[in-house]
């Protein structure tokens, strides 16, 4: 074993301790979130654009719109593309090149919230029924990673979205620029299993410890608009109904937050 | 070759359930017809081959086998790889073949999904590599492709604490049901495939796409612990029968 | 020298001996084809399809259409595109990632024989001349490598080709789906050389044992429509023409077996 | 997905300089606003982030770590990696992700421009990597970057001769100026990006598009060594009060 | 950069064949002129210059040489590793660069009719690289370049058993011919490149596209075999000039 | 220390001990290139080709034309794609695969001196304003790698520009073919550092011992329109005008060959 196998191992049996004894090793509550700070609009150049830091955990997101083809099925809808990248920057582990597994199941995640929660007002991003509509891409890009990205994402691209204007000048549209309309907020909460309690919000180390993660996306109505378990743990399905009223209760507290940033931001 | 001229839309019939009854005839909680066969391929060291419903899919595993590149290895376990494909020929418009985004994505929560049962332990530095071809796409073809893919494991004999069992529930009309075909999951409003290890009531694989309420889901979870029941009496069938065939051929 | 060497060096004796007396591996005559299944129309999602399978070689070929340009050479006839995946799951020595050389080469041969034959009426896959076109797409799926790819890939193309209608109602053309119009049926025979002896439908041992193949591919007449010399040994051109005389005569013979299958198929 | 229609394009406006003062009010020799912050990031050994007129740029520092692949490490040397990178949505019209053309040759000539500094003999077979993120470009983001990437360094603790600073000059409506701005750099006559260790006076990075007499060469090659030791001031001060900050915590 | 209009496409002359003559005025056995230099390139350790018609082919060898990554080398021989390629300005219509599905088939082929008559097992662990440029293409550039990979191998010291020569046959207008050229190839009725070593009488190349009766198939296996020991004398001229011009330097 | 280093190291002592007394490796004047060879016109399929040798290093560089859309922002111009590869014949060194760093920076380094010296006149390269306009492919294909590939590959893409041909009728344009209309003819020399002197055009052993090198592109006017800084080394800022001077002189000796040749050649 190597040092650095001893090392993690060691730290892993002190979560696991702490856990046991109901308590985390930064001295959170198990549902608690560490600090949250969302700056809005820091990406002038972006449609939108929003800095989401959970503890240190850091995403930034950006919205850009331009002007596509829709798909055939949708021929009065805009389209959505979400990617994600982790950029080496932000941890020795990730590697430049183009997006791994763990890059594309997170944008997936995310995308997954926006269009299940159906949060964008697709239809009036029609420009020329059939022909021209807008293209949303969210961008995510990951600048320092210590747990939970998949939270800490979600919540910079809803907020980067709440902060979007639709670019109507900029591409000859004869119409003012206008706030991107949105349908819903979803909010994306995640829990980690360390022996057998279910704790929000793991930190890096803590993700490291633990097996199993489940997130679960709500709507503002406090239904599910997507989940996702990550992880080689299981499950116990008898477990589930609990993490799930705790993730509708803790992305209406979420939301809370964040509408209260987006209106502040507004005034 | 771009394609100049798309092919029609399918539209959304007027009802996909009526009087309680599916468009294929099934009742909301009946499972299409399923196939299954262990020991179909000649190169790998276990297969097996699914049908379910216009789902066909091909699943075949190779190792415990030596790691290239060597930086792949762990010390004290074997890796799991799991590579789940789909023929360009499987689904309505030809896709170009080699994975995407959603086939990286199903291969991942596939592999995390069948570890928990595996004991990687007992064979260090090697890999034990799934394979799993859908030549024919019908809907819930990763909850198809996990189910063979269980099957071909145990037909390669790798050492395993359990089988795990998969199966998609979802939403249509409004009422929760078993099992999505292609249709009911082009219009429905929920999919959510579910993976468990039957025995112990452990859940290895969740996901969701769509909106349920929380009763909903709840149903639907209750649902996919039964459909989960019924495919692992499957797939165990077809492993005692695959298991008396070797010993009296 | 691994195990591994010693072990194929001397299956690869064994294998020698026997050529030498007459005899091969599994008990076939030198210009005997392993059984032959052929298997119309497996994959209803495609436009046409067939599995072949060769002793335990097992390839599934589907053929897809759409309607895209023509090339400006050839403005009123439609294209054809033949792609082969080496899929992981056949052979532990296929690995995940494009098409290699090997992967094509195969697509390759199996397009040289559609295309010399005039297999396929292309002038029939004109929808608009110089704007729309029927394109082709064959492409074959390897399940099971357990030697000649290269006959069994061929075969499953053709089948897929006789099997395959013309999906006018679903592009929205005024006419009925109809069988795609063929000009000819191209067979492809291949024999390996051991020890200055040729045997048809070498399997995996056998290639391995061997140097070199010759790969003819033959028309209804009897004409020679594609060759290729596969492996690093060398052919003395002396026995050239008895290679090609016993490939017409295989061609005719594997030719009668499909086209029988394929109309005990159609009635 | 393909663009229908394009952005308007930026017109050219009449003057960029009038009366000897530019679009933003500076003048020629004047530099935008900086502000500048070192151990910004978590995870990294090093950082740096940067505001520059409206370039917003991370640079942070991995290393000396190990290298993989292993038949990259030098016997008696460190590596250094350098890695110039545009986020998508940093320009007016998003980015396809990954490198292009333009940020692989940034990379190189920045990582040349910075290799002269690094005491490299001290970390044989390992590497040191720097990963410079332009979250909004303005015009000059390579000169902030090598700027950035030069505090990040320090920041890191990696043993360094000197720091390198970095600015960019050019020449507008036929007059030599410091520090393009984007429109400026859009419809200026030249553009010349230059790296300098401030106390030598040696150069460690020269580039130049555009046409500039032998002349105007001059001038801009003085306003540049002026540029480049405001900005080494700059970064002085900045690692200074890092350091106070760190010991008074 | 998509093309917007295309070039205007070259129509079939009605005969490619007008009393025996070919429209480049040989007649059907006759090879167009050939002027071939071993020693050419200065940095490989052997090449060769070919002009063969409108081809202009450079063919350099690198080798032996260590294997990289080392999990490519062989214990008891060489490995050759073949690269056939064509500048982007080598046809008509620019070629995007890098390989395509073509060169990469002709790669493999031409790499297979080289290796009979290497001595492989001399070099262990090593590889020998045989790179073909092919700088403008007239037909037949596959020949043409095994037939300059051969010089330049025995000009790189290789140990070789013999040389290969090769050449491409075909039948246009109904008629077998020898060599074709760029015309005869795109509107021929078939084409045939072979190799061989000639003093053996072994093919160590052949593919045929397009339709032959067997009876044709045999007066173009004779015209090969005369068309090889044609080029095969200009490949053993040029050796030994190139041989005579070392020794009197 | 290997073999080959120590090689290295003592070829590197000797380069530097000859530099002190004034002298090069291959008896040159520290402002003096080697034999500089230019054939124009090699390669007949392309609308202009040169092949150029500065000693032994051996670029041949190629421009093809096509028709297609200009950039939005400059819908009345021409478009120039320029592209280099270092193929693995030229050199021990290069690898196959797509162009590295270095043979990006190189296509760069050309394609600045062109775009900046306004070469070529994109005005004139406008078929059909806002529509069509000729693309123009500058590649350079290095074929023997002895050191200076920028000098080299610059010369020979100027070269091969003044050589083009706009080939009208082979696109149905109704002209006839005419010469490449240009502007200026820009110059590139390159000198390295070794031990404080600077010398220009160095051959391969002498850029190996050389840290840094300068390279300047010049006008017809004797402006600068083009520079970059190579190589790890620094360049002491007092030294560049005189660089810049040398450098001036030098583009201007070259450019008076490089014209002799294309006016022998076009009589």
């Amino acid at each position: 074993m190597s040092s650095e196998d001893i090392l993690s191992e060691i730290r892993r049996d002190y979560i696991y301790r702490l856990i046991r004894n109901g308590e985390r090793i930064d001295g959170r509550k198990f549902d608690e979130y560490r600090n949250i700070d969302i700056e809005l609009g820091p990406i002038e150049r972006a449609e939108g654009s929003a800095r989401v830091k959970i503890g240190t955990t850091d995403v930034l997101a950006g919205v850009k719109m331009q002007i596509g083809e829709p798909f055939p099925d949708t021929p009065n809808q805009g389209v959505i593309i979400t990617n994600a990248e982790l950029i080496p920057l932000a941890s020795p582990t990730f590697e430049p090149g183009p997006p791994d597994e763990n890059a594309i199941e997170l944008a997936r995640i995310v995308d997954r919230g926006i269009r299940g929660s159906n949060a964008i007002d697709l239809d009036k991003l029609c420009v020329d029924p059939g022909n021209e509509v807008w293209i949303i891409f969210i961008d995510l890009h990951i600048l320092d990673h210590n747990g939970n990205l998949v939270d800490a994402s979600s919540l910079a691209a809803i907020a980067a979205l709440l902060n979007a204007k639709v670019p109507n000048t900029k591409f000859g549209i004869d119409k003012d620029d206008e706030r991107l309309a949105m349908n819903d907020v979803p909010i994306t909460t995640t829990s980690a299993e360390i022996d057998k309690n279910y704790i929000f919000d793991p930190c890096l180390d803590e993700e490291n410890a633990a097996n199993v993660e489940l997130t679960v996306i709500t709507t503002s109505k406090g239904e599910l608009c997507g989940m996702q378990k990550t992880g080689i743990g299981k499950i116990p399905v008898d477990t589930v109904p609990n993490i799930i009223d705790s993730s509708i209760n803790m992305g209406k507290k979420l939301r809370e937050m964040l509408l209260k940033v987006v209106e502040g931001n507004r005034i | 070759m771009q394609s100049k001229r798309e092919m029609k839309i399918e539209e959304k019939p007027e009802r996909l359930i009526v009087d309680g009854v599916r468009l294929d005839g099934r009742k909301k909680d009946e499972i299409r017809p399923i196939k299954i066969e262990a020991g179909v391929m000649n190169r790998a060291d276990g297969s097996c081959y699914i049908e379910w419903g216009k789902n066909k899919i091909i699943a075949a595993v190779y190792g415990p086998r030596e790691v290239h590149p060597r930086h792949l290895q762990e010390t004290y376990r074997a890796i799991i790889r799991y590579r789940y494909n789909m023929a360009s020929f499987a689904v309505d418009e030809r896709r170009k073949p080699g994975p995407d985004r959603r086939s990286i994505e199903i291969s991942k929560v596939s592999r995390e999904a069948i570890e928990p049962v595996l004991m990687l332990e007992q064979y260090p530095r090697s890999s034990i590599d799934v394979f799993v071809e859908v030549l024919q796409a019908d809907a819930g073809t990763r909850a198809a492709g996990i189910t063979a893919a269980s099957v071909a494991l145990a037909d390669a004999g790798i050492p395993m604490k359990n089988l795990v069992s998969a199966i998609s529930v979802g939403k249509v009309d409004g009422e929760v049901v078993l099992d999505l075909d292609k249709k009911e999951d082009n219009f429905g409003d929920a999919d959510m495939p579910v993976a468990m290890i039957v025995d112990s009531g452990d859940v290895t694989l969740l996901q969701m796409d769509g909106v349920l309420t929380k009763d909903e889901f709840m149903e639907a979870l209750e649902l996919a612990k039964k459909g989960c029941k019924y495919i692992y009496d499957i797939q165990r069938e077809c492993l005692i029968s695959k298991y008396k065939k070797v010993n009296s051929d």
